[in-house]
């Protein structure tokens, strides 16, 4: 078998991978041995009892997802805590939160395939599958926020019998084309990026049934010459697309407030922190489910330190330019002299949600400072640690900005509080159910990393890599004694 | 138009009284199952019937009651017009259709709502012979057009489901009857002894009518006695003017003509006989007028913060036992001659500036000045009050009060009088009572054994709209007739009667008082209708035909020359010593009816439950006030349940901090801790008539307080909004949103309402885009501009337009978990402000509602355009449209969108259905709603109008709010028309918009508010928002 | 080996892939086409009622102005259904025993209302007014149809929202002269003189066109 | 195997992509041109080696975002300003930059559809059934085998000559390719 040429992670790399970080693929690696490697995940499944007991785990939210929807169209929003003034809450802070974690698949595979960054490779292809499943998320929330969800198509201009439109002045109607084209878009590019490696499991599945699956899905990709290159054109030019298309979503998002005249919310700083942000929460969530997977599944080899290290670098830019953007906004409310905004962040710092507003500074400004010792990038159980804690502190980032800034606006007289129910915590809990769930099967059914692309690195890493040409030393006997005993 | 009774009325009448079938109803649901019910509907709502046949549909009933006439609403949630989704409909005309009735069109009808006996003037609203809104009747002189809110509540009561629908015989159902068939029995053992055992209780009664029969009846039984007991009456007022004068009077006060207002423990403003039409003269005289020095000024002495002390320029926080030596010392100062030396008062000695200044006050303004007493202090201070009145000339000729002959048919001292009956039946004396509305067994003095001692009479009947306490305690109970069902007649304060005319027939069955005593008289089943007319038929006027005059008055609602006969009386120079003020240690409990529920007749009118208290805020419940420092100093916090002890008696109450609370003091409401009412009222409150005595009616001391642990959530619609002592009305002074400035400043700087940082306003060319969008046809007549201007001088903050605005707008009751979460749908809110020192702040009120911007927030953010805006400046908010994503209320800076954020209209219970106003659409969970300027009457008038083919004139329409105002704080009108009141307050210097800055152009504008304060009490500041 | 489908898949998924665009595209049409018809609108669809009640008879062949029975039509918002009483005004005296009208007889001698079917019902949120139609000069076959021509009644025109913009955006083509609101058989002679017809009462009776598409005038 | 049958070409398999491109370069020199290359991954200047030249991908991208533009404008500015006009919080009814990101993601949306639909279009892409993956081994050209097809059609195409011709590309294996 193929895997006698595989370099073995577990004999080198502990947890911890391979020590240095400057690899993007460990040395040894052909052809043959990533295509084995990967597919084989797929193809021969070896039982992997942590895979089990997260599916059985993820399956359980999405009861509880299930039931709190269940209940929320038999009552109506009313189960929420939301009241008056403080009419958006968790539904909305959970949708921003999971676009925002979106973010970061497109952008790995988009912009950073635009800037030559090889070691993108070997995560693009899961933080691509990720952003689907997290935009997937975040279209429940918009959707069930609503006061009659059955009327949701209300928002699209279609003919109908009223002979009434959208408004299109409302930042929620931009939501609505901005997350679906967003959507759509991660869905082609992720599609076309997966044609050749569908081509690659259809050749070397065993089982018939998955074998004309993966057949039909391959739409008959044969590796032409011409293909590849009108290939490369349209995935260079759905990057070139999708760049601008990632940086628009959050904007737009980020105008549901800033459009608005409420204090807090009324900010032209917020498009480019609120993308950054994103940005940020993404990476996190890349990192947070990159550390257990390449463990679970010994990828050490190819998810290596050298990607931990760049993504947590990504991260402490993003994180910084976020922790820009909150002393921006506290400068910005006290030098402004408005009686709206200074009493806004007065009230953040010191009213009755002041823990929030601390505990987000200290998630996502403090903490990530450690992120500056290349000691701390090197240790995974760290990066895992921060990377939790960064999702957290985006999450209370957009609470902050939602509900603190509701809750105590102009009228004192029409002041009021604000507290979460069951019905809010299961909706969360369940949407992140709801998440994992859909991840865990991908990781069955789909190769978590491009094969093809891996064959490019190791093409381009060949020189580099110390020894070992292509692979067609250990190549061929490894390779037909598999097809034989596939056929 | 008018006619003497609802459609088809005495027919409908017959049909049901003839019937036996209905009276074993216990609710409407079972009703609806009974052939007699089903008839009913037939001819009351002819298209409603169809829908009975079937369970499945009864929750349409409102829908086919009116949409088959294409006038109401329900179910927003059916998109676009696809019939196929709507239950198939039924029209089903009338067989007859009564003369005047003209489907689809509103019909009006004057009739009056008594309260403690006292009846004011209202117009009803009818749809096809369901009343759906009461309106003040401009020709009463108790309403003078204007409505509060009990008696716009009582509408709500009408429909009660929970009221009394059966005749029952010891708890089990009987039939009315039956019931006669006992009565005239035992009447006749009656005859025999004269009437020795037969005893009458009733509440004050003013009605001619009922007081003609109930004399009819002690004629045939000479010793037969009538006992009064009414529990929250301006009883010290009476015995104090006896007390003064050596005769029964009643007081009738010109507010209007006082530059000078004293009230001593006196919420004229809101509470007691005659609160309308003091409210309107005291808001006349808030207006400075051209020489801008017109204002009136007000001075309360208190010790609760009441509607009138939050209204007032001066006010003095004082426990109710102080206000005794305070008027005296004040009555001496005043040169009132033969009056004893005060009782020694440390707290009256500290106010001798405030107490000279306040005389010298009094005195420069002699015949122009008025001295009011409230129902709470004693007897004594009555009488002082009239005789500094009269030592100020204030009763002269046109001068501020005046007295006449007494309105009550028999006034006398009800507390005696119902001792004597208790003593009476606990001594076996009485074998047959009448207990002819009221429920002495819930509202007795506690000193007062009713409870025990009825229980020895053989025979006792209970009249009432509920099975209530006292019901539970009588063999008989009979379900009582609303008095919007009823034929009667009631008397205002000034004895002007008004003939009582029913709107619909008995919803449950019930008959009247006075049909009662009819029955009892041995006319069984004699109409209300027919004894009303013999009494009026020989009190017809001189040259005029009884038809005539009968029909005028019922018309107008007032029967003319009715008015009680003015006495000129002069007060003794010798009032008698000076009652002993009790001192003794511990705490002094004020008691007082609440101001919503009153002495627990309301308990089950979930209006008046949600409709928050004024002032305090609190709805739900009632509670123990007390203020700030006591409350520091027994560490309580709002909701702590507290142990009241006091005489002996206890209750648990939770405990309220009421800033400007007098210290060492507790106020109590009645009206709740009922042990039998509906649905809304159980569970609510706590009983304070347990703690109450006859011989310390108002107040008294010794009670002591206990922390029992416990905490309860008080439902505050404002107070749980902000967690420190900070008061938000400072923040909302620096704000701009509230604007407050003295006579004198406003004398100083006419603009002050636009002084200061939040003072600018943008100018129309300060924006972008001020064409119209989209530009009018060419050469149409110019569109109405619609607009409103509050005058936050004259509002009190009695909180009668909220009411007044929920009634018209069908705006559901949410209940007390959902206002808990700040969840009440009130499109109009009056916001409480406390301003400066929590012991005795400034307030001020400021009703909250839609300000129709022209550059609205709310429309911009919406994503289905389903709040946009009119030609005619409404942001006009489509509930069909609506997807309830809530945004529009977010970015809505004055948060005036109410959200459906479940189910909160009741669509399910019928009786309730009938309350709606079917202009009005009923809005379904997940749609937002808020304030639409009455959308649905400018509708009506433009019809009206078009029609003819003219124009709506300025005052032929007027808001729901509007019309309830007592003050007159609230017009609305067409701005664009300079004519109009509205424009021209539009142009006054004192018009701002709150947050105007922001450039939403708010339709919706505030007069800022001025206050007359006596400079030599109150050193002049600058108006607060001054570089602020 | 590794062919996985036969030659003529290659057909078949192109076949597949342009029928499904098609499809797409067809069943849209479909969805707007039934959303208009009378399945939805109930349109055309004549209503059975508890008595065979003619209005071709009653007011084709008899001549009865609308106003006889539908009496509040210039008055109230709601144009008025007959009560028993005024069927029997008539037929108290002809076709006595008529078969047809004995629910008629019945109703007012059990005093029980007739309980005709709705046929046209505007959705509870839409607040129609008769009497302001009218006297803007909207004839009744402008909305009902031809009535005398129906011996029983059906909806003549959809009554969705967009039908009411229709006429409220451009009234001019469909107002007609006061003294021939009631008149059935009336029409403008060409589809000109109705423009100028039209805009000549547009003007006369105060129509502000640009106000009748505002929100508030049909929904509260 | 049976020369008569008739075949679809000949297939050469070779380890290494530079081999492959040598390979196709030496055939498109020798001067046949119906011929395909076949590779587990994009190979640099191999299409240019078999004389492919231009790509008309980019330009249908364009049209495709000029098209998502302009029907987004189209459909704003006809729903709000002609159809129905509102008075919306007393915004203009063309209110331009209000209809500015979603004319954006229409753009962007509307081209991604023309890069994908017009990649997998120009490809002929879905195609199922194809000759080459009658070859023996031809799976391996998703694995680590690179291969070089010269189709019967070509007009040089001679069995005998041609499979000689390959034969001196030094390749792994020739194979007879069953149409």
């Amino acid at each position: 078998m193929a895997s006698e040429s595989l370099p073995r992670p577990g004999g080198r790399g502990d947890g911890e991978g391979h020590g240095d970080g400057r690899h993007v693929l460990a040395p040894g690696h052909t052809f043959a041995t990533v295509t084995d490697k990967i597919s084989a995940l797929v193809l021969t499944r070896p039982f992997n009892w942590r895979w089990f007991a997260g599916f059985s785990a993820s399956i359980a939210l999405v009861m509880l997802l299930s039931m709190t929807v269940v209940n929320l169209l038999t009552f109506g929003p009313g189960v929420w805590g939301l009241d008056s003034p403080v009419m958006w809450a968790w539904d909305i802070t959970n949708f921003v939160w999971w676009i925002g974690i979106g973010h970061a698949g497109t952008l790995i595979s988009a912009i950073l395939l635009l800037l030559k960054q090889e070691w993108r490779t070997s995560i693009n292809r899961f933080a691509e599958a990720m952003t689907l499943f997290a935009v997937a998320c975040a279209g429940l929330f918009p959707l069930l926020h609503m006061g009659r969800p059955w009327f949701f198509y209300w928002l699209t201009p279609y003919p109908n019998t009223m002979a009434m439109w959208p408004q299109w002045r409302s930042p929620l109607v931009w939501d609505v084309f901005a997350v679906s084209t967003y959507g759509t878009v991660s869905l082609l590019f992720w599609y076309v990026g997966l044609i050749p490696d569908l081509a690659t499991l259809r050749d070397r599945a065993q089982n018939k049934l998955a074998r004309i699956i993966y057949a039909v899905l391959a739409l008959g990709w044969r590796g032409s010459a011409i293909h590849w290159h009108r290939y490369r054109t349209a995935y260079l030019l759905l990057a070139g697309l999708a760049t601008p298309l990632v940086v628009s979503v959050h904007t737009v998002v980020s105008l549901d407030f800033s459009g608005g005249i409420e204090p807090g919310w009324h900010s032209t700083i917020f498009p480019p922190y609120f993308v950054a942000g994103a940005i940020y929460s993404g990476f996190a969530m890349v990192m947070t489910l990159a550390i257990p997977l390449r463990k679970a599944f010994e990828l050490q080899d190819m998810i290596t330190m050298k990607h931990l290290d760049n993504m947590a670098k990504v991260m402490l830019t993003t994180g910084l330019l976020v922790t820009y953007g909150y002393g921006m906004e506290a400068f910005f409310s006290y030098y402004s002299a408005n009686t709206y905004e200074g009493f806004l962040q007065h009230n953040r710092m010191t009213g009755p949600y002041w823990h929030t507003y601390y505990l987000l500074i200290l998630c996502n400004c403090i903490t990530i400072q450690f992120l500056w010792l290349p000691a701390v990038r090197r240790n995974v159980y760290m990066l895992f640690a921060i990377s939790i804690v960064v999702n957290i502190g985006m999450w209370l980032e957009r609470y902050v900005i939602i509900v603190t800034s509701l809750h105590r606006d102009f009228v004192p007289a029409a002041w009021g509080m604000f507290r979460a129910t069951f019905w809010d915590y299961g909706m969360y809990w369940g949407s992140i159910g709801l998440f994992f769930f859909l991840l865990f099967i991908f990781i069955r059914v789909l190769p978590v990393i491009s094969i093809a692309e891996m064959r490019e690195l190791v093409h381009e890493t060949a020189g580099r890599n110390g020894g070992h040409g292509h692979g067609h030393v250990a190549g061929p006997e490894g390779a037909s004694s598999s097809v034989t005993t596939g056929a | 138009m008018r006619k003497t009774s609802g459609p088809d009325f005495s027919a409908l009448r017959a049909g049901l009284d003839g019937q036996t079938g209905p009276r074993f109803w216990r609710s409407l649901e079972e009703l609806a199952e009974t052939d007699e019910f089903t008839h009913y509907l037939h001819r009351e709502f002819p298209e409603a019937a169809s829908e009975w046949a079937d369970p499945t549909g009864r929750r349409n009933f409102l829908r086919l009651m009116g949409a088959s006439l294409a006038l109401a609403g329900v179910g927003v949630t059916a998109p676009g017009c696809d019939v196929y989704n709507d239950p198939p409909e039924k029209i089903l005309p009338y067989v007859r259709q009564p003369e005047n009735i003209v489907l689809g069109k509103a019909l009006h009808y004057a009739t009056a709502v008594s309260l403690g006996g006292v009846g004011t003037g209202v117009v009803a609203e009818t749809h096809e012979g369901r009343p759906t809104m009461l309106e003040g009747n401009p020709k009463h002189p108790d309403s003078l057009g204007a409505i509060d809110a009990l008696t716009q509540a009582s509408l709500l009561g009408l429909y009660d489901p929970d009221r009394s629908q059966v005749v029952a015989k010891a708890r089990a159902i009987s039939t009315y009857d039956s019931f006669l068939g006992a009565t005239l029995g035992v009447m006749d053992a009656q005859r025999a002894k004269k009437g020795a055992g037969l005893r009458l209780l009733t509440p004050s009664i003013t009605s001619p009518t009922l007081a003609r029969q109930i004399r009819a009846l002690l004629a045939e039984f000479p010793d037969a006695k009538w006992h009064q007991y009414e529990p929250a009456a301006p009883h010290a007022a009476r015995a104090g003017l006896k007390l003064a004068f050596g005769r029964d009077v009643s007081v009738r006060h010109r507010v209007r003509n006082a530059n000078v207002i004293l009230a001593l423990d006196a919420d004229f403003l809101a509470n007691g006989v005659g609160r309308l039409a003091d409210a309107r003269g005291y808001g006349i005289r808030r207006d400075p007028g051209p020489d801008k020095n017109g204002m009136n000024r007000l001075y309360a002495v208190e010790p609760t913060l009441t509607v009138t002390g939050s209204s007032a320029d001066h006010r003095l926080p004082l426990k109710a036992a102080d206000v005794l030596p305070f008027a005296l010392t004040l009555a001496r100062k005043l040169g009132v001659s033969g009056l004893p030396e005060p009782p020694a008062s440390t707290a009256v000695a500290a106010q001798a500036r405030f107490i000279e200044a306040l005389a010298k006050d009094l005195q420069a303004h002699k015949g122009k000045s008025l001295v009011l007493v409230g129902a709470n202090q004693p007897p004594y201070v009555h009488a002082l009050g009239a005789a500094i009145n009269h030592a100020l000339g204030n009763d002269g000729p046109d001068g501020t009060v005046e007295y006449a002959e007494p309105i009550e048919a028999e006034p006398v001292d009800h507390f005696a009088s119902l001792a004597d009956l208790c003593k009476a039946m606990a001594a076996g004396k009485v074998d047959v009572l009448f207990v002819l509305g009221g429920n002495p067994a819930y509202t007795a003095p506690a000193d007062v054994a009713f409870a025990e001692s009825v229980k020895k009479v053989p025979f006792k009947v209970h009249l009432g709209l509920y099975e209530d306490e006292t019901a539970a305690l009588c063999d008989w109970h009979v379900a009582e007739a609303h008095e919007l069902e009823a034929w009667g007649d009631v008397r205002g304060r000034d004895g002007t009667v008004t003939i009582q005319q029913p709107l619909i027939a008995p919803l449950y069955g019930g008959v009247s008082a006075i049909e009662l005593i009819s029955g009892v008289l041995g006319h069984p089943g004699r109409e209300g209708y027919e004894t009303v007319r013999e009494t009026w038929r020989d009190k017809t006027p001189k040259g005029q035909d009884f038809e005539t005059f009968w029909r005028t008055s019922i018309h107008d609602g007032v029967v003319a020359g009715t008015a009680a006969a003015v006495v000129k009386v002069e007060p003794k120079a010798d009032l008698g010593p000076v009652p002993a003020v009790e001192t003794g240690e511990g705490f002094e409990l004020v008691f007082r009816p609440d101001p919503t529920v009153w002495d627990g007749r309301y308990t089950n009118n979930g209006w008046l439950q949600e409709l928050p208290k004024p002032v305090t805020k609190l709805t739900w419940d009632n509670a123990a006030f007390m203020s700030l420092a006591t409350a520091e100093r027994l560490g309580a916090v709002d909701g702590d349940v507290f142990e009241v002890a006091y005489k002996g008696r206890k209750v648990e109450a939770p405990v309220m901090v009421l800033p400007g609370h007098a210290e060492g003091s507790i106020t109590v409401h009645f009206g709740y801790g009922r042990s039998r009412t509906g649905r809304v009222g159980s569970g609510t409150g706590f009983n304070a008539f347990a703690l109450w005595t006859s011989d310390a009616p108002g107040f008294g001391p010794g009670a002591s307080v206990r922390k029992t642990g416990a905490t309860v959530r008080l439902a505050s619609t404002q107070e749980h909004r902000n967690v420190d002592w900070n008061l938000p009305g400072n923040t909302a002074k620096e704000r701009g949103i509230v604007r407050v400035a003295t006579q004198a400043e406003y004398r100083e700087h006419p603009d002050f309402a636009h002084h200061g940082e939040h003072g600018h306003e943008p100018k129309k060319g300060d924006t972008l885009y001020n064409a119209d969008f989209p530009p009018p046809t060419p050469g149409s007549e110019p569109d109405y501009q619609w607009g409103m201007v509050i005058n936050l001088s004259a509002c009190t903050g009695c909180e009668a337009c909220v009411l007044a605005c929920q009634a018209e707008n069908n705006i559901p009751v949410v209940g007390k978990a959902q206002v808990l979460n700040s969840r009440e749908m009130h499109w109009l809110e009056i916001d409480r402000y406390y301003e400066g020192d929590p012991a005795n702040p400034s307030v001020h009120h400021q009703p909250r509602l839609c300000m129709h911007c022209e550059k609205a927030p709310c429309e911009v953010v919406c994503p289905v355009a389903a709040t946009a805006h009119d030609h005619e400046g409404l942001n006009v908010m489509i509930y069909n449209r609506c997807v309830g994503t809530r945004y529009c209320s977010n970015n809505c800076p004055y948060k005036v969108r109410h959200f459906n954020f479940l189910q909160f209209a009741d669509l399910r219970t019928p009786s309730l259905a009938l309350v709606n106003n079917p202009d009005v659409t009923v809005r379904t969970r997940g749609v937002m709603e808020k304030c639409t300027y009455c959308t649905q009457r400018i509708s009506q008038a433009r019809y009206a109008a078009e029609i003819k083919g003219g124009r709506i004139a300025d005052g032929d329409l007027v808001t729901a709010c509007q019309s309830a105002c007592p003050t007159r704080a609230i017009v609305f009108g067409d701005i664009a028309d300079e004519s109009t009141a509205v424009a021209k307050l539009k142009a006054d210097e004192r018009n701002y918009g709150m947050l105007a800055e922001l450039n939403t152009r708010p339709r919706t504008s505030y007069l800022a508010k001025l206050r007359n304060p006596n400079p030599e009490i109150e050193t002049q500041t600058e108006p607060t928002h001054h570089g602020v | 080996m590794a062919q996985v489908f036969h030659p003529s898949m290659n057909t078949f998924a192109r076949v597949t892939i342009f029928g499904a665009v098609f499809f797409a595209v067809g069943l849209l049409g479909v969805v707007y086409a039934v959303f208009r018809s009378p399945y939805m609108t109930g349109q055309y669809v004549a209503v059975d009622q508890p008595i065979q009640f003619s209005h071709e008879h009653h007011v084709n062949a008899l001549g009865l102005d609308c106003r006889y029975c539908h009496t509040s039509v210039e008055t109230s918002s709601f144009a008025g259904i007959p009560p028993t009483e005024t069927c029997m005004t008539c037929h108290s005296q002809i076709w006595r025993d008529s078969a047809m009208l004995a629910p008629v007889r019945e109703s007012l001698a059990k005093n029980e209302p007739i309980r005709w079917n709705r046929v046209h019902d505007v959705p509870d949120y839409a607040y129609f007014n008769h009497s302001i139609h009218v006297a803007k000069g909207v004839g009744c076959a402008s909305c009902h149809g031809r009535v005398d021509q129906m011996p029983l009644i059906w909806k003549d025109q959809p009554l969705t929202m967009e039908w009411c913009l229709g006429c409220h955006r451009e009234p001019e083509k469909h107002l007609r002269p006061r003294e021939e609101i009631f008149n059935m058989k009336w029409a403008a002679a060409s589809e000109r003189e109705q423009l100028e017809l039209g805009r000549k009462l547009v003007e006369k009776n105060h129509v502000p066109v640009h106000r009748l598409s505002d929100c508030s005038t049909c929904h509260r | 195997m049976d020369d008569t049958a008739p075949i679809y070409g000949l297939m050469a398999e070779y380890t290494t992509p530079e081999a492959l491109v040598d390979a196709a370069q030496r055939a498109y020199a020798e001067g046949y041109r119906k011929m395909d290359a076949y590779s587990p991954l994009p190979v640099e200047g191999l299409a240019e080696a078999m004389g492919f030249s231009h790509n008309r991908l980019p330009l249908l991208v364009l049209i495709g975002g000029l098209a998502g533009a302009a029907t987004a404008v189209a459909m704003m500015y006809f729903s709000a300003v002609i159809n129905y006009p509102l008075n919306i919080g007393g915004r203009p009814l063309a209110s331009w930059p209000a209809f500015v990101p979603i004319t954006f993601e229409l753009t962007i949306l509307f081209a991604s559809f023309a890069a994908v639909f017009g990649m997998l279009g120009l490809n002929g892409l879905p195609m199922p059934y194809h000759p080459v993956f009658n070859a023996p081994g031809f799976a391996m050209a998703s694995r680590n085998r690179f291969f070089l097809c010269i189709a019967a059609r070509a007009r040089k195409f001679d069995p005998a000559a041609t499979r000689q011709f390959l034969e001196g590309l030094a390749p792994k294996a020739v194979v007879e390719v069953a149409p």
